[in-house]
């Protein structure tokens, strides 16, 4: 199995998109298995770095709350952006962080930046911190608290 | 009698032989000789075998077709006047031969001078014997080629390059006159054909194109001729080898333009123009050749001059419009002939065996060379017109022609006058000529010991000797049925009574022949001693033709580089100004004829985001060009901006696949740019001394405003003026209706790309291929400026980072900036490959397509090298974009002629739809084939060009930098 | 002008308000890019669109088509994968280089590393 | 053989997808399959003129099986068979040539030559108007590729120059297309000729300021004054093979705009018709006179060989201009000569240059600054002796004494009766136009002209003692200069033949309803002849 | 049914997200470093996305759909490409 | 629509003509680049505008009237694929270029 599907995950995610993209035909999903198998062959040439993710409860909570925090800072954003709130300050924050795994730092970068009023920026990876902007920065610490328990205890859960 | 396919072989041999003496070994002096003698004796006598024929006053022709569309046959003709004058080519030809191989030193390439030589004769004798107007023109233009061949013999001369240069200009120059005249000929006498042609003189000299044409026929003959004033070219030709001048300028070459002149006498002569102009310009070379005779110190010199003058002589001859004239001219040229050949010899004898031809060193020859001066003496007296000899006989003839002349002008009673003084400056270098060679004291310091020479190198000069001695004793018996024969076959009818006699008693031309003679005599006495002191002929030294000619020809080179660069440029900005204004000129003038109309068909209502877009993309492409100087990438984000309304524009319009290829293009154009940009140099804002922008550079650039306005407006009101008419009832149609039914898919764009127009697409994947194999080579030998070739600044920066800070390492920031970017792209690898194989399968159907999907699987690439770098993808991917690019265009090429099999053309298709079990229906269309090739060629130039450009970031510079050398030599060829 | 599809009247109301909605809060979000003063605050807004904006405007699209053509169309949520996947790497990558620009200049404004 | 049509173009992409397969350090099997491939396109060609001209009327190929005007159509008439032949002698013999070292100055030599032969066979043969634009495109990439061959200064900046000008001009030919498409619909050139009666007056101004845009894209690569100051420059920095081959691209913006303005002004139609006449006379005067400057001016022989290429174009546009019968196939005649021997000219000159400066053997081909990491071995550039022939000196200036013979006009080559046939025509008429009058006299003064400064050269290349060191001289060097001039030769030789024939190109031309008759008539394959007109 | 108060809609929503791409090409005219200049791109681009959404819910076809796609998915490498160079100089090291 | 469509291309060539007689390489491209779009709009044009009639078609009868002119597009597409391919050579040669000469002068030299 192994060896026909290196990285089932994405040949999943190749599948339902090359049946979402092509519509539900018996004939397209014989050619999408197809193309997720072959295609997804490629990615061993690539030799990326291995991901053991967990499918657990973790991820449909984690999707939640990243879809509510979205929802909020957008309400949040636009509110700065059409009334420019005098109080408001923004800047930079470097956050100490746990998290190694790669896909978890990647997820985490994703979120933060896909989150309107919050900005990654970069890891680094010697120090074990990142660096992220924030467009109203009321309290730094709130900020790391949000980020540490919030994500990356959720991320943990699913990477490590 | 002889068969007339004979003349075939005359002709020919001395070409056989020519090319016979090319292939000869450098050094077989006496194998090319004897051959080159031998061709000379048949061809004669060949030629002498006509006799009996043509002494009936018969003309032997033989035709053999060669362009009729053109009127132009392959014509040989003999009549008596083209027999005599033929021997006379191969007689003294032959003799030449003779004394050429004791001449030529065996240190040269003798064979190649015979090659030239009896190809130079052939030439000869194919103007002689040409029976059509164009031919003559053809062999003529040979005897150029062939003379300055001859002439430039001793190339490593730098006069005998100048001599032949010379030489070959002049000639030419007087060809073309001479083809252009000849072809008026013909135009006016309404054939090429020479018998024609001699047969309508009336027409052609009443004819209002008679001047025009004469002149162009006359500049040749004159050219050719060395007649005044083209006489200049032929005493430089005297760096020839002796025997050549001999050649050229006793029977052949030069007297290609008499014998022209002779040939078409009937046609031409008897106007008073014709009468004007050739007397005026006869008289002026026998004069001014005579004149500058006198004043050579070089033996060669010396006949050539007298050779321009007893030219001009026979020209003036024929000049008179008189038979008898023609007659006097014929027998000149025969004697002039005779005479001429033989001094030139004697001439190369005296330098052959003293090393110098300077009659100021040259002296008291008699005692060592006895024969030899005995036979320079009678010649010499030929050409003095000294009585018992050949020249006597026609110089009489000559002086007596002028005192008939009866034209009416000034020429009348100043030709007889004139004509015995050129005979008296005749007789006066005959004499120095003897004179200072072979008598007086001893000579001195001479290169070397004269002694005779070799007798078989005499045994011409005796024959020829001779001839002039027999001619002039007794011609009547001699030359005188053959002047007969050749004098019938010109005049035919018209032609005169004369006598050959000596004697004529007492009469005015021997009173001037006499006069001549001694008034020649005592000039020498009492001058003679001063000519050696003189540099330069008095009056006419002034005129140095060459001088001119070079002077001329310098200056019509100089006038026309300056012209040139006038009219030209080397600029690209102004080539592209020319373009576009001489585009906009042309363009209107459509419009200047018909006028602009606004046409009246449907048009469609106004999308407000539509005219939103454009506020946009219009603003964004005026900004592009104001900023692209200074502020590339703004430049390049706003020209981007201009992209992206063009591709929604595509879209709004119902061109679904144009927007979303447009759209793919747009992000690989952006990357490429952004590689380019990398090489290209900072740009400061300009500054102008003064802080004013000069005045021409403001002009110009209102000027490219002004053009740029122009054209915009022009483009607009075009595209307005299409898009308001009415359609056409056109080809689309066919398209529309026949998509599905006749090409298999429902997205008629793409039908019409791999299949109705497939043959269009081929041919852009054969681009998209030849490009990337241009930017691959070009890019091996890529050079970058010097301040381009080390880090970019900004990576510099980082690495001093990196290294000044011990918690780094080398690298760090880039890989911490790229961290998470590169988890994300290269994860997106695969999905994005698979997005490409869709566009591909649809394409067919809907929007996509091969070119979509080979884009898209590029960026996959592209997204994979800025992720994780050039070196890290290629230890992992080995791409080999050649093998892709070879592979699609294969498969298309295979697909498109598969076609073949089942009989029908090129990249006809198949479909059809296969019912599966379990799938269902499948559209199977060979069409599909092709457009998978599209995608493999696409993918592999893309692929290609972009690495080959990223490339360049990490080639090492020679200077040796070993921490930076490459891991792995990547293999581009796709061969491992 | 184009004729608007051919929906039913619940459908048109739900296409109606998302599409308005998705695009109004794009515009937001575009407003932010002129009226925010400083680079790193204008990177913020735009991802009003990629977001919520986006999700406004897909909801929309999958009502009509999948209404349109009586089955679900949802090949609309790849968009929204994909640009939530994308559009952060993109802005991560310029905020970065941006703060590396401005520390090089030595703007007292970024944090040092 | 109906499919013999296409082969000109398509066995050279085949062949080149098989080269490509192949690593660029099999040289020999690629100079074997090269060669193979462009005597088989000579062969190919003479059979495609023999045919023509044996039927008489153009063979028509309908790619894809669709018939005209909808799908793709290739048309082999007299006048492209001609071309083809010319063409494919004119390859034949540069590739030859490239083999004694000019391949090697550079990677994937062959492929490009190839495609560069078949996008001007494609050009040559299309009866396609976008068609045409795609294999102009064809030939012009593979030009870039080759005028970029041997890399160094001088040819990147000329071809810098070269690639943004056609690049600009590639524009305007869309322009063209497109405008003419607004107005007629059809891309067809047949069908085009056909349609022009029925065009709208209201409609006349966009037509006519299309064929004039379409026109300027390609009088641009015919080389007309003032739009061909690239021309010269770009030519003489190409290596000697691709200059050669160069020698034709001209000729394809001539064919194209003969065989363009034969159908569609060619008079069937009142209204249009000779509307570019006077215009190409003028623009072909004003091109010879600047050639003949140039020519006088030139201080290499190189740019004499290319403002001759821009003499020849001019002579060639006046003449299509004055239009005619006996013109026209004296222009063809002269047409073939010309090429041939400027072809000719640029094989011999850098031999002869060589000779005068050993050191110098390939100008502008430096090392690169960069080790090459690539595939290496490819241009390892021995600077091969070549074997030292007897007389190598006396073979090369028989060569050039004939390549000048053949430009100036002089016999017994070619050029003389091209000249001769081109002047006749002229004085064929009652009367003799000033036009006639400006012609002849250009044409003359550019044979002067071209001699006085070919002989000049000659002179101080060849017969100037410089011969320290013999000329060395290639077999494969020898022998294309040798097969040209005596193709000139026999064109001298069998000038009969050959002008009936051209005289029935000229005859064809003059006879638009030939080919489009031929080709809105052509059957589809599978169909009963003359199948139902869609 | 095709209502007209949709089609307004649509239409009207249109007009904001042109308005959108307006505010982002002033940015990217405005700059006024080139990072602006790049985030103003990569804003219009999503607005034309969306723009191009909006086309395929007026029509009523899904063609126009992939145009989208391509922007979602491959939109983003220019933009990419740009930041890459302002940080490290190029963009394929 | 015509009207908007016209300008717009006419705004596109004039800015890409005056950048294209620019001294500098890349203002040359960049003119270029603006032609193109101009001159595929233009092609595009030639076949007249229609919004909403992309020309995919059913599987049945078709109603030609119905549908864009897809002529042109596909000639728009070609020509897209062909200007893409010389653009990237032609900036190719302007940086090789520039490496020989050492100025990114068109001719190679500045002038000033
Ligand atoms: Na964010
Ligand atoms: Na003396």
């Amino acid at each position: 199995m192994k060896r026909i599907l290196p990285f089932p995950l994405l040949s999943a995610t190749l599948f339902t998109m090359w049946v979402l993209l092509t519509g539900f035909s018996p004939g397209h999903i014989v050619i999408g298995a197809a193309v997720a198998v072959i295609v997804s062959r490629v990615m061993l040439a690539l030799q990326p770095e291995p991901s053991n993710i967990r499918i657990s409860s973790a991820i449909p909570r984690l999707a939640g709350l990243v879809f509510v925090d979205i929802l909020r800072s957008n309400i949040a954003v636009a509110r700065i952006v059409l009334f420019k709130p005098k109080e408001r300050k923004s800047g930079f924050i470097h956050l100490p962080i746990e998290l190694q795994n790669p896909y978890a730092l990647a997820t985490l970068a994703v979120i933060m930046t896909a989150t309107p009023g919050t900005l990654w920026l970069q890891h680094d990876a010697r120090n074990r911190r990142v660096l992220i902007h924030v467009l109203d920065l009321v309290d730094e610490s709130e900020w790391v608290d949000l980020i540490k328990n919030r994500y990356e205890r959720l991320l943990m859960e699913i990477f490590e | 009698m002889s068969d007339a396919r004979l003349l075939i072989l005359v002709l020919a041999l001395p070409f056989l032989g020519s090319i016979l003496a090319a292939f000869l070994p450098t050094r077989a002096r006496n194998a090319a000789s004897f051959m080159a003698g031998l061709i000379g004796l048949i061809a004669s006598a060949l030629l002498l075998s006509f006799y009996s024929t043509l002494a009936t006053g018969q003309t032997v022709r033989h035709v053999a077709p060669w362009l009729p569309s053109l009127g132009l046959d392959f014509t040989l003709r003999l009549s008596g006047f083209t027999w005599l004058f033929a021997l006379l080519v191969l007689g003294i030809g032959t003799l030449v031969v003779l004394y050429a191989r004791y001449y030529m030193s065996e240190e040269d390439p003798v064979p190649r001078f015979f090659s030239f030589l009896l190809a130079f004769m052939g030439s000869m004798l194919g103007v002689v014997l040409s029976g059509n107007l164009i031919q003559i023109v053809f062999f003529w233009e040979m005897t150029s080629l062939f003379s300055f061949l001859l002439i430039g013999y001793w190339h490593h001369n730098q006069s005998a390059r100048d001599g032949a240069r010379i030489a070959l200009i002049v000639t030419c120059l007087g060809g073309v006159c001479l083809l252009v005249g000849m072809l008026l000929l013909g135009h006016i006498a309404g054939s090429y054909d020479l018998d024609v042609v001699l047969g309508r003189g009336d027409i052609v000299r009443a004819h209002a194109l008679y001047l025009p044409m004469l002149i162009l026929i006359l500049i040749g003959a004159f050219t050719k001729s060395a007649q005044f004033p083209f006489q200049f070219w032929l005493p430089h030709a005297m760096s020839a080898p002796t025997p050549v001048s001999a050649y050229l300028h006793s029977a052949t070459m030069v007297k290609a333009g008499i014998f022209l002149l002779i040939l078409l006498w009937p046609v031409l002569a008897g106007t008073q123009i014709w009468y004007l102009i050739v007397v005026t310009i006869g008289l002026a070379t026998l004069l001014v050749g005579a004149w500058s005779a006198i004043f050579q110190h070089d033996l060669k010199g010396l006949l050539a001059y007298s050779t321009i003058s007893h030219l001009g002589l026979i020209t003036l001859l024929l000049g008179l419009g008189s038979p008898l004239g023609l007659v006097a001219a014929i027998f000149h040229t025969v004697n002039h002939a005779t005479f001429k050949a033989s001094l030139f010899m004697a001439a190369g004898i005296i330098d052959h065996e003293t090393g110098t031809r300077d009659l100021r060193k040259l002296s008291g020859l008699m005692k060592f060379m006895p024969i030899t001066a005995t036979l320079a003496m009678v010649a010499a007296a030929a050409m003095a017109g000294v009585p018992l000899l050949n020249g006597f006989l026609s110089k009489e003839m000559f002086l007596a022609e002028a005192l008939e002349s009866q034209s009416g002008t000034l020429l009348d009673w100043a030709l007889p006058i004139l004509a015995t003084l050129a005979s008296m400056f005749s007789v006066l270098y005959s004499i120095r000529f003897i004179h200072q060679t072979f008598f007086g004291p001893p000579p001195v310091d001479l290169p070397h010991t004269p002694h005779e020479a070799p007798h078989w190198m005499r045994l011409p000069i005796e024959i020829l000797v001779l001839a002039c001695l027999v001619v002039g004793i007794i011609p009547t018996l001699t030359i005188g049925p053959l002047l007969q024969i050749a004098v019938r076959s010109v005049l035919g009818d018209r032609t005169p009574d004369y006598s050959l006699a000596i004697w004529h008693g007492f009469n005015m031309p021997l009173l001037m022949s006499v006069i001549a003679l001694v008034g020649g005599v005592l000039l020498y006495r009492r001058f003679g001693g001063r000519l050696n002191a003189m540099t330069n002929s008095p009056f006419i030294g002034r005129l140095k033709g060459r001088r001119t000619f070079e002077t001329v020809l310098a200056a019509l080179i100089d006038g026309a580089s300056a012209l040139h660069r006038m009219v030209s440029t080397k600029r690209l900005q102004v080539q592209l100004r020319i373009l576009i204004v001489v585009t906009l000129a042309a363009g209107s003038i459509g419009f200047l004829t018909y006028g602009y109309s606004v046409g009246n068909g449907p048009t469609i209502m106004l999308d407000p985001i539509f005219a939103v877009l454009w506020i946009l993309g219009g603003a964004s492409a005026i900004g592009a060009a104001v900023q692209a100087k200074f502020h590339r990438l703004a430049a390049l984000a706003m020209v981007g901006v201009a992209g992206l309304s063009t591709c929604i524009s595509f879209i709004w319009l119902s061109a679904p696949d144009l927007g979303l290829t447009q759209l793919l293009v747009e992000s690989i154009t952006l990357v490429l740019m952004l590689l380019g940009l990398r090489w290209l140099p900072q740009r400061l804002p300009e500054f102008w001394p003064g802080g004013r922008t000069p005045f021409n550079v403001r002009l110009r650039r209102g000027g490219d405003i002004l053009i740029a306005v122009a054209a915009g407006l022009g483009a607009a009101a075009i595209a307005y003026a299409m898009m308001t008419r009415p359609e056409p009832e056109g080809i689309s149609r066919f398209f529309l209706e026949q998509a599905y039914h006749g090409g298999g898919g429902t997205n008629v764009v793409n039908v019409i790309l791999v299949d109705f127009r497939s043959f269009d697409t081929l041919g852009e994947i054969t681009v998209l291929a030849i490009v990337a194999l241009t930017v691959f080579s070009l890019l091996r030998r890529f050079r970058p400026a010097a301040e381009s070739v080390e880090l970019p600044v900004q990576q510099k920066v980082q690495n001093a980072f990196d290294a000044g800070r011990e918690d780094r390492e080398h690298g760090d920031t880039a890989a911490h900036y790229l961290l998470v970017p590169r988890v994300i792209m290269e994860w997106m690898f695969p999905i994005i490959l698979t997005c490409a194989l869709y566009f591909l399968i649809r394409g067919h159907d809907l929007p996509g397509g091969g070119f979509a999907g080979g884009v898209t699987a590029s960026i996959a690439i592209l997204l994979l090298y800025m992720a994780s770098g050039t070196r890290s993808v290629e230890a992992r991917l080995n791409i080999q974009p050649v093998r892709w690019i070879s592979v699609g265009l294969m498969f298309a090429v295979l697909t498109g002629m598969a076609a073949w099999l089942a009989g029908y053309p090129l990249l006809s298709t198949y479909f059809s739809y296969l019912e599966l079990p379990l799938i269902g229906d499948m559209p199977v269309a060979s069409a599909l084939l092709f457009d998978i090739g599209v995608f493999s060629v696409v993918v592999g130039t893309t692929a290609l060009i972009l690495i080959a450009l990223a490339h360049q970031s990490i080639r090492t510079p020679r200077a040796p930098k070993p921490e930076k050398a490459p891991d792995k030599i990547p293999d581009m060829e796709g061969d491992t | 002008m184009i004729q608007s599809p051919d929906l039913p009247l619940w459908a048109a109301i739900i296409v109606g308000i998302f599409v308005l909605l998705g695009a109004s809060i794009t515009l937001i979000g575009a407003l932010g890019l002129i009226r925010l003063n400083s680079f790193y605050e204008r990177v913020h807004p735009p991802t009003l669109g990629p977001t919520l904006g986006t999700i406004c405007i897909l909801v929309a699209s999958i009502t009509c088509f999948s209404t349109l053509q009586s089955r679900p169309i949802v090949h609309e949520l790849l968009i929204g994968l994909f640009v939530t996947m994308t559009t952060p790497v993109t802005l991560m990558l310029l905020a970065r280089a941006a703060v590396y620009r401005d520390r090089k200049e030595g703007s007292p404004d970024v944090p040092q590393e | 053989m109906q499919h013999l049509i296409v082969a000109p173009v398509v066995l050279p992409i085949a062949v080149c997808a098989v080269m490509l397969a192949f690593n660029e350090r099999r040289r020999m099997l690629k100079r074997a399959l090269s060669l193979a491939t462009t005597a088989a396109l000579m062969v190919i060609a003479a059979l495609i003129l023999w045919q023509a001209d044996k039927t008489g009327v153009p063979q028509v190929y309908l790619l894809g099986n669709w018939s005209a005007p909808f799908g793709i159509v290739l048309v082999a008439d007299r006048l492209s068979a001609m071309m083809l032949c010319l063409v494919s002698v004119l390859g034949f013999t540069a590739l030859l040539y490239s083999f004694a070292r000019w391949d090697r100055s550079g990677p994937r030599f062959h492929v490009l030559f190839l495609l560069l032969l078949a996008g001007v066979n494609g050009a040559f043969l299309t009866g396609d108007l976008f068609n045409l634009f795609v294999f102009f495109e064809v030939l012009l990439a593979a030009s870039y590729g080759l005028i970029l061959h041997g890399a160094g200064e001088e040819r990147t900046r000329a071809s810098l120059h070269y690639i943004t000008i056609n690049i600009a001009t590639s524009l305007l030919f869309l322009i063209g297309v497109a405008m003419i498409y607004a107005v007629t619909g059809t891309l067809n050139m047949a069908d085009l000729a056909a349609r022009m009666a029925t065009v709208p007056p209201e409609d006349l101004m966009l037509l006519e300021a299309g064929a004039a845009v379409l026109g300027i894209a390609f009088l641009v690569k015919s080389g007309i004054w003032p739009l061909s100051f690239w021309l010269v420059r770009t030519y003489a920095a190409a290596v000697p093979p691709v200059a050669a081959v160069f020698a034709v691209m001209t000729k394809v913006g001539i064919y194209i705009v003969l065989r363009l303005n034969s159908l569609l002004f060619g008079g069937a139609w009142a209204e249009t018709a000779g509307f570019a006449d006077n215009w190409l006379i003028w623009a072909g005067f004003a091109t010879i006179a600047f050639g003949v400057l140039g020519i006088l001016s030139a201080r290499t022989l190189s740019r004499v060989a290319g403002h001759y290429v821009l003499v020849s174009s001019g002579t060639l546009l006046a003449v299509i201009g004055m239009g005619g019968l006996e013109l026209t196939s004296a222009m063809l005649f002269y047409l073939v000569s010309s090429t041939l021997s400027v072809g000719a000219l640029y094989l011999i000159i850098e031999p002869v240059e060589r000779n005068a400066d050993e050191d110098d053997i390939i100008p502008g081909l430096e090392e690169p600054v960069f080790d090459d990491e690539y595939t290496g071995a490819i241009e390892e550039e021995e600077n091969e002796k070549g074997i030292v022939i007897p007389g190598s000196i006396a073979v090369l200036g028989g060569g050039f004494i004939f390549c000048t013979l053949l430009l100036a006009g002089l016999p017994p080559l070619s050029g003389f009766i091209a000249k001769f046939a081109i002047v006749d025509a002229l004085f064929s008429g009652p009367v003799i136009s000033a036009k006639a009058w400006i012609l002849i006299t250009l044409i003359i003064l550019s044979g002067l002209t071209t001699l006085v400064a070919l002989t000049r050269a000659g002179i101080d290349l060849i017969w100037t003692p410089a011969e320290d060191s013999p000329v060395h001289l290639n077999v494969t060097e020898i022998v294309p200069i040798g097969l040209l001039l005596a193709a000139c030769l026999v064109s001298m030789i069998l000038a009969g033949p050959i002008f009936s024939y051209m005289e029935a190109v000229a005859a064809d031309l003059g006879d638009a309803s030939l080919y489009i008759d031929a080709v809105m008539n052509a059957p589809r394959a599978g169909e009963p002849e003359m199948g139902e007109a869609l | 049914m095709n209502w007209p108060i949709l089609a307004l809609a649509i239409t009207a929503a249109q007009v904001l997200l042109g308005l959108a791409m307006g505010c982002a090409v002033y940015r990217v005219f405005r700059g006024p470093r080139a990072q602006d200049r790049v985030l103003g791109l990569d804003a219009l681009y999503l607005s034309g996305m969306l723009l191009l959404l909006t086309y395929g819910i007026q029509t009523g076809r899904t063609l126009f759909f992939e145009a989208a796609l391509v922007i979602a998915l491959l939109g983003f490498a220019g933009t990419v490409a740009l930041a890459k160079f302002l940080m490290r100089g190029e963009v394929i090291e | 629509m015509e009207a908007v469509l016209a300008l717009a291309i006419g705004v596109l060539t004039a800015s890409g003509v005056w950048l294209v007689f620019r001294p500098r390489t890349f203002q040359v491209v960049l003119g270029l680049a603006l032609l193109s779009y101009a001159v595929n709009l233009f092609i595009l044009a030639a076949g007249r505008l229609r919004t909403d009639a992309p020309p995919i078609i059913g599987k049945d009868v078709v109603d030609p009237t119905l549908y864009a002119d897809p002529v042109p597009q596909a000639l728009v597409l070609t020509a897209i694929v062909i200007s893409f391919a010389t653009t990237a050579l032609l900036l190719v040669v302007l940086i090789a270029s520039r490496g020989l000469t050492g100025t990114d002068h068109v001719d190679g030299e500045d002038d000033q």
